[in-house]
C-alpha cells in the first residue's frame, strides 16, 4: 500500500519543481554545449536551393518579415540566415512586412545583416515598410508594387532606387519568402501563388509547420522552414551557425526531459489506477 | 545607454517569468504595460505607413503629384471616399448614429469575404485534390505494380480490421489495445521492408496508397450526413488513426515551438544582458 | 508556365534595353559579330527553320488585350542536327507581305515569346526564323491574330465550376432546412459524453464548469459554443446542478447570460438560475486562465466542458482540470490546440464536429445548410479523387490536368 | 437605410470581388485595383477602432474606481508615451529614435517572453495530464514522442532510424490527415463567406434593430 501512496504523492508534487527542472535543463547547455550536428531535411534544402539559384545583382528576392515579437526566437534566426545567404551571394533583397509589429523587427534584421556584409541601403537592399490589409496588399502587389509601396519605409520614392528599376509586380520577383507566426504565410499562398503563380517559400513557427506540409507537397510552397530547428538547418547550410544552432543543444535536452516526464507520468498513473482497481 | 535599456528588457522578462511562481503585481504591471505600448506602437505604424501618405497627405494637404505619390494613382477626391468611409466606422461610439457605421463595415466584410472565396477553393481544395489523385501503382512494370497494390491493400485491410473489430468488442483491456498497435506497426513495417526489397517504386506506391486512404478516411470522419456504420464507419476509424498521428506530429512540433521561445529568452538573458556566454 | 513567360519577358527586356547585351542567350540580329556567333560554328548553310508556329491572344490577370503569345517547335538544328542555331528572330507584320518589326530575339532552346506591345483588336502576322550567327532560315508565318480584352480566364474554369456546385449545395440545403425538411445529421458521440459528465457532477453534488473559449462573440466557434451551452444549461436546470460559466469577453458574458437564463426558463426552472455564476474574469489570456484555474481548485467542479475558440491557454486549463480529477469534455476547431485536449480530456469534439454538434442541437437552417452542403461537397471531392486515381492507373490524366489552375 | 443598405453594400462588394477572379478584362481589373485600395484603407481605420475601445475600457475602469485601476493607468501611460514619441518626436523614423528603442526594449521582451511561459506548462502537463487513456491518445502520444526525438540532434544519436520515421510521419500520415482537415476547413470558410455575402449570416452587423 505504501507503493500506491508513494506514486500518488509523486504525481502530486508541486509543479514548480518541474518548472525548476525545465529552467535548469535550458540553461546548462548554454554553458556546456554538446555541439551536436544538425542534419538537413528536404524542405529546408529546397528553400536553400531556391535562394541559391537566384542571379546575383539582378531581380530582388522579396522577403516578407511578417512575424511579431511573440515568435521572435523561432523566426528571427531564419530571417538572419536567409539575409546572410542572399547578401553573401550578392542577391538583391526587398524587405517588407504585413504585421505592424514586424515593422521594427524587419528593420533591425536588415540593418544587422547589412552591416555584417557591408551592404549599402538602396543599392543592395531596400526596406519597403508595412501596409495593412494582408490579402488586399498581396493582391495589389501582383498588379503593381508601386500601388502598395510608392515609397520605401523612410519616404523615398521607389524610383530613386536602382535595384527597383523595372520591378513592376510578381513577374519580376523570382522568389518570395514569408516568415510568419500567423496565417500570413497561408495568405501568400492564396493570393500570390494561386492567382499570379509567384514562387513562395515560407518560414513558420513549429506550431504551424505540420499544417503546411500539404502546401509543400503540391509545390504551392517551394520550401519550408519549421521553427528553430529549420533555422538551425539553414544556418548550417549558409555556414554561419548562430542562435538556431546554439539552441539545438537545449532543445535536445528538454525534449528528453519532456518525453521522460510523459513516460514516468503514465507509469505512475497506470500503477495507481491498477492498485485502486485491485483495492476497490 | 544600451546596457540601461537591455536591463529594462531583462527586468521585464523576469517580471513575466515571476508568473510561474504565482500571479503577482510585477507580472500584472508588465502585462498591462505591453497592452498600452503595443497599441500605441501599432497606431503610430499605421499612421505613418498608411494613413499619412495615402489619406492625410493627398486629401488635406493636396500634395498630389508633388513629392508624394497617392495610393494607386488615385485622385485626391478618390482617396477621400475610403477616408470618409473609414471615419464612419467610428460612428459606433455614438449610439444614436451607430448604424451609419454599418455602411463601411458592409463593404469591408463583403469585400474581404469575396476576395478569399476563389483562392481558397483553388488552394485548399482543387490543388490538394489534384496532388492526391495519385498513381497508386506508379511503376512501369505491371507485375510489380500489381504486387504493390495487393500488398498495400492487404496491409490496410488488416489494420482496418484490427481497429474496427477490436473497437466494436467494447472497451477491451489495455494490453489488447497495446497489442493491436504493436501488431499493426509490425505488419506495417514488414510490409514496408518487403516493398523496399521488391523495388524503390514499391515504397512510392505504398506511400501513395497511404495518402489516398488517409485523405479518404479523414474526409469520412468529418462526414455527418450518414451513420458511421459499415464501409463509412471503417473508413472513419482509419481516418481517426491518421488524424491522431497527424495531431501527434503537431503536438511534438508545438512542444518544440514553446521550448524554442524559452531558449530564445534565456539566450537573451545570458548573452545580451549578462554577457555570461559568447 | 508563369516562370517561363517571365523569363521570356526578361529576355525581351534585356534585348530591347541593351542592343549590345553580351548575354550569350540574346543576340542582336543587326550585329553579325556578337559573342554567341563567335562560339557557334560559322558556315554558309542557313539553319533549318522552326515549325508549328502558333500565335494566340495572351490572357493575363489584368487583360488589356495588348499581348500575343507565340510558341513554336525548335528548329532541327537547335541543339541537334547541325547544332548551330543560336536564336530565333521574331517579327510582327501588319500584313503577310509587309516588312515586320522586330519583337524579340529569343535564345536557342526556347520556343516561346510574348509580344507585349500590340494594339488591342488589330490583326497581326508573325514570322519566326532561326539564326545561326551568319545566316537566317526561311521564316515561318502565323496569323492573323489579334489581341483581345477577354471576359473569361479559362485556366480558372475548374475553380468556377466547383464553386458553383458547392454554393448550389449550400443554398439548396439551407432552403430545405428553412422549409422544415427532415435533414439527417448523425448524433455526435461527444454529446453523449457531455450528458454523462453532467450526470456525474449531479451524482457527486458538485457544479459543472462550462468555458466558452476566449474568442469574440463574432467568432463562429463562440457562436457554436453558445448553442451547446444552451443544451447543457437545460440539463443542469433539470438536475438542479449549478452551472458556472467564466468568460473572457464582456459581450460573450452578456450573451451567455441570455442563453442560460432562457434555457432555465424553457426547462421550467427559472428560479434555479443564478446570475452570479456567469462571470467575466479578464480579457488577458493568461490572467483568464489563472482565474479559471482558481475556480477549479476552489469550487471543485466535477465536469469541465471547454467548447469554443481556444489558444495557448488550453493547456493550462486542461492540465489543472485533470489534476483536480474532473471529467473533461472539450471541443474546438483550433487545430493546434486539439492535441492537448485529446490527451488531457476524456472526450474531444474535433474541428467540424463542434459545428456539427451545434447544428444537430439547434437545427438552425443556416447552420444545417453549410454543414450538409460541405458534407456533400466532400462526397464530390472523394468521387473526383477516386476518378483521378482510377484514371491515373489507366494512364489517363485528364482529370488531373483539369485540376491544374496555372 | 439601417439594415438594407449595409447588406446591399456587403452583397455588391462581395459579389464583385468574388467574380472578378474569373474576368481578366482590364476595365474590371482596374476597378478591382481601386477597390483593393479602399479595402486597405478601411482595414487601417478598422484596426484603429481597437485602440479606441482599449482607451474606453481603461478610462471606464479609472472613472469607476475599479480595484485594479492602477494597472489601467499603466496601460494608458504606455499608450500615450508611444503615441507622443511616435507622432511628435522629430526623429521618429530613425532606428535610434526613442520610439523604436521603447519598442525594442519594452514590447519585444514582454511579448516574446509571454508565450515562452508555456514551455514550463508543457513540461508540467506532460507529467500530470498527458495520459494514454484511450487508443487515440496513445497513438497521439507515441507519434508525438517520435517526432520530438526525431527533430533534435540527440534523437539521431539514439537511433539513426528515428529521423527517418519522423520524416515518414510528417510526409505520409500527417500530410494525408492535414489535407483532409484543410479541405474540410476550407469548405467551412467558403460556406461562411458565401452566407455573409448573401446576407444569411449577419453577426457582423451586431444588434437587432
Amino acid at each position: 500500500m505504501s507503493g500506491v501512496s508513494g506514486f500518488e504523492k509523486f504525481l502530486k508534487i508541486d509543479r514548480r519543481w518541474i518548472f525548476l527542472a525545465v529552467g535548469v535543463a535550458v540553461v546548462i547547455p548554454f554553458f556546456f554545449p554538446l555541439g551536436l550536428l544538425v542534419d538537413v531535411t528536404p524542405p529546408v534544402q529546397s528553400l536553400y536551393d531556391a535562394v541559391d539559384v537566384l542571379p546575383p545583382s539582378s531581380q530582388p528576392l522579396l522577403l516578407a518579415i511578417d512575424y511579431a515579437p511573440a515568435t521572435l526566437p523561432e523566426l528571427e534566426p531564419m530571417a538572419l540566415a536567409i539575409l546572410r545567404h542572399a547578401f553573401s551571394r550578392d542577391v538583391n533583397v526587398a524587405v517588407m512586412t504585413l504585421h505592424p509589429a514586424g515593422y521594427g523587427l524587419a528593420e533591425r534584421a536588415g540593418l544587422q545583416v547589412a552591416e555584417e556584409y557591408d551592404r549599402v541601403y538602396g543599392e543592395d537592399y531596400v526596406y519597403l515598410g508595412f501596409q495593412p490589409g494582408t490579402s488586399a496588399v498581396i493582391l495589389s502587389l501582383g498588379v503593381n508594387i508601386r500601388n502598395v509601396f510608392p515609397e520605401d519605409a523612410y519616404g523615398t520614392p521607389l524610383s530613386e532606387f536602382p535595384i527597383m528599376d523595372g520591378i513592376r509586380n510578381y513577374d519580376d520577383i523570382p522568389l518570395l519568402i514569408t516568415l510568419a507566426g500567423w496565417s500570413a504565410a497561408e495568405a501568400w499562398v492564396y493570393f500570390a501563388h494561386e492567382p499570379f503563380g509567384q514562387e513562395v517559400g515560407a518560414g513558420v513557427t513549429a506550431v504551424m509547420a505540420t499544417d503546411y506540409y500539404p502546401y509543400l507537397n503540391t509545390g504551392q510552397l517551394v520550401g519550408l522552414l519549421g521553427g528553430m530547428r529549420g533555422a538551425a538547418e539553414y544556418e548550417g547550410l549558409v555556414g554561419h551557425p548562430d542562435k538556431g544552432v546554439r539552441g539545438m543543444d537545449s532543445q535536445s535536452i528538454i525534449h528528453m526531459l519532456i518525453i521522460a516526464l510523459i513516460v514516468v507520468g503514465n507509469i505512475a498513473y497506470f500503477a495507481t489506477r491498477k492498485s485502486k482497481k485491485l483495492a476497490g | 545607454m544600451t546596457l540601461f535599456w537591455t536591463t529594462i528588457g531583462a527586468i521585464l522578462t523576469l517580471s513575466i517569468y515571476s508568473f510561474l511562481y504565482k500571479d503577482n503585481p510585477f507580472y500584472k504591471f508588465a502585462e498591462h504595460l505591453v497592452v498600452g505600448v503595443s497599441a500605441g506602437y501599432y497606431l503610430v505604424i499605421y499612421y505613418w505607413n498608411y494613413i499619412d501618405p495615402n489619406v492625410v497627405t493627398p486629401v488635406f494637404l493636396l500634395r498630389v503629384g508633388a513629392d508624394r505619390i497617392p495610393l494607386l494613382g488615385m485622385d485626391w477626391w478618390m482617396a477621400l471616399i475610403p477616408g470618409i468611409l473609414g471615419l464612419l466606422l467610428y460612428m459606433r461610439f455614438f449610439p444614436k448614429v451607430a448604424w451609419v457605421g454599418r455602411w463601411p463595415l458592409g463593404i469591408y466584410v463583403g469585400g474581404y469575404a469575396g476576395l478569399g472565396l476563389s483562392p481558397i477553393m483553388q488552394a485548399r481544395v482543387i490543388t490538394q485534390l489534384g496532388a492526391n489523385a495519385l498513381p497508386l501503382a506508379g511503376v512501369e512494370d505491371p507485375f510489380a505494380a500489381m504486387t504493390n497494390l495487393v500488398l498495400g491493400i492487404s496491409i490496410f485491410a488488416v489494420m482496418t480490421y484490427l481497429f474496427v473489430a477490436k473497437r466494436s468488442m467494447g472497451a477491451g483491456n489495455k494490453l489488447v489495445r497495446a497489442g493491436v498497435i504493436v501488431l499493426a506497426a509490425v505488419i506495417g513495417y514488414v510490409g514496408y521492408l518487403a516493398l523496399s526489397l521488391l523495388s524503390n517504386a514499391g515504397v512510392v506506391s505504398l506511400t501513395n496508397i497511404l495518402l489516398v486512404v488517409g485523405l479518404l478516411g479523414t474526409l469520412s470522419y468529418f462526414f455527418f450526413s450518414m451513420k458511421h456504420k459499415g464501409l463509412l464507419g471503417g473508413l472513419a476509424r482509419v481516418g481517426i488513426v491518421f488524424l491522431m498521428v497527424g495531431f501527434g506530429a503537431s503536438f511534438g512540433y508545438t512542444v518544440m515551438s514553446r521550448i524554442s521561445l524559452l531558449i530564445g529568452r534565456v539566450g537573451f538573458l545570458l548573452h545580451d544582458w549578462l554577457h555570461l556566454i559568447d | 508556365m508563369k516562370l517561363c513567360l517571365s523569363l521570356v519577358v526578361l529576355l525581351l527586356l534585356v534585348s530591347a534595353a541593351a542592343p549590345a547585351a553580351d548575354d550569350a542567350e540574346t543576340v542582336d540580329p543587326l550585329m553579325s559579330d556578337v559573342e554567341g556567333a563567335v562560339q557557334a560554328p560559322v558556315d554558309s548553310i542557313p539553319p533549318a527553320p522552326p515549325s508549328d508556329l502558333a500565335a494566340r491572344d495572351h490572357i493575363e490577370n489584368t487583360d488589356a488585350g495588348d499581348k500575343i503569345a507565340l510558341s513554336w517547335s525548335l528548329s532541327p538544328d537547335d541543339g541537334a542536327g547541325a547544332g548551330d542555331v543560336i536564336g530565333y528572330l521574331v517579327l510582327r507584320h501588319p500584313s503577310p507581305d509587309a516588312p515586320g518589326d522586330t519583337v524579340a530575339v529569343v535564345g536557342a532552346g526556347s520556343g516561346r515569346c510574348l509580344d507585349e506591345a500590340v494594339e488591342p483588336g488589330t490583326a497581326y502576322y508573325y514570322t519566326v526564323a532561326s539564326l545561326d550567327g551568319a545566316n537566317a532560315s526561311e521564316p515561318v508565318l502565323a496569323g492573323p491574330v489579334a489581341g483581345r480584352t477577354n471576359l473569361w480566364q479559362p485556366a480558372r474554369t475548374s475553380v468556377f465550376v466547383l464553386m458553383i456546385v458547392f454554393f448550389a449545395l449550400v443554398m439548396i440545403f439551407t432552403r430545405l432546412a428553412e422549409r422544415g425538411a427532415a435533414l439527417f445529421i448523425r448524433r455526435i458521440p461527444g454529446l453523449n459524453a457531455i450528458e454523462e459528465a453532467v450526470g456525474r457532477a449531479t451524482e457527486m453534488g458538485r457544479p459543472v464548469l462550462y468555458v466558452p473559449g476566449i474568442g469574440e462573440i463574432d467568432n463562429i466557434m463562440t457562436i457554436a459554443s453558445l448553442t451547446i451551452l444552451s443544451h447543457v444549461a437545460k440539463i443542469t436546470a433539470k438536475y438542479e446542478t449549478p452551472l458556472i460559466v467564466p468568460t473572457a469577453r464582456a459581450v460573450v458574458m452578456s450573451a451567455a447570460e441570455e442563453v442560460v437564463k432562457e434555457a432555465y426558463a424553457e426547462a421550467g426552472r427559472p428560479d434555479a438560475y443564478n446570475p452570479d455564476n456567469i462571470r467575466y474574469l479578464s480579457d488577458a489570456q493568461f490572467a483568464f486562465a489563472a482565474a479559471v484555474n482558481g475556480i477549479m481548485l476552489r469550487e471543485k467542479p466535477a465536469a469541465n466542458l471547454y467548447m469554443g475558440a481556444f489558444w495557448a491557454e488550453s493547456l493550462l486549463l486542461a492540465e489543472t482540470g485533470f489534476e483536480a480529477g474532473a471529467i473533461q469534455v472539450a471541443g474546438t476547431a483550433m487545430v493546434s490546440q486539439l492535441p492537448f485536449f485529446v490527451t488531457a480530456c476524456d472526450f474531444t469534439l474535433m474541428g467540424e464536429e463542434l459545428y456539427a454538434a451545434s447544428a444537430y442541437l439547434s437545427r438552425e437552417p443556416k447552420l444545417m445548410g453549410s454543414l450538409k452542403g460541405s458534407d456533400w461537397m466532400k462526397m464530390v471531392t472523394i468521387i473526383l479523387m477516386g476518378a483521378g486515381v482510377i484514371l491515373n492507373l489507366m494512364g489517363a490524366t485528364g482529370i488531373v490536368n483539369w485540376f491544374q489552375t496555372q | 437605410m439601417r439594415r438594407r443598405l449595409p447588406l446591399a453594400l456587403c452583397f455588391i462588394a462581395g459579389i464583385f470581388t468574388a467574380v472578378q477572379y474569373f474576368i481578366p478584362h482590364a476595365a474590371v481589373q482596374d476597378f478591382q485595383e481601386q477597390l483593393l485600395g479602399w479595402l486597405m484603407t478601411l482595414l487601417a481605420f478598422a484596426f484603429l477602432l481597437g485602440t479606441v475601445s482599449l482607451i474606453r475600457l481603461h478610462w471606464h475602469k479609472i472613472r469607476n474606481r475599479a480595484d485594479d485601476r492602477g494597472y489601467s493607468f499603466v496601460a494608458l501611460a504606455g499608450l500615450t508615451t508611444m503615441i507622443g514619441l511616435g507622432l511628435f518626436h522629430p526623429a521618429h523614423h530613425s532606428p535610434d529614435s526613442p520610439f523604436n528603442v521603447m519598442f525594442q526594449n519594452v514590447q519585444v521582451p514582454i511579448e516574446a517572453t509571454m508565450f515562452s511561459l508555456l514551455a514550463f506548462y508543457v513540461a508540467s502537463a506532460a507529467f500530470r495530464a498527458f495520459r494514454a487513456r484511450t487508443l487515440e491518445a496513445t497513438l497521439l502520444l507515441v507519434a508525438a514522442c517520435v517526432v520530438m526525438l526525431g527533430r533534435v540532434p540527440l534523437g539521431e544519436l539514439i537511433h539513426e532510424q528515428i529521423p527517418i520515421a519522423t520524416r515518414w510521419i510528417l510526409e505520409v500520415p500527417n500530410l494525408a490527415s492535414k489535407r483532409g482537415v484543410m479541405i474540410g476547413v476550407g469548405l467551412g470558410m467558403m460556406a461562411t463567406s458565401l452566407k455573409i455575402i448573401l446576407g444569411i449570416e449577419r453577426a457582423w452587423m451586431g444588434g437587432t434593430d
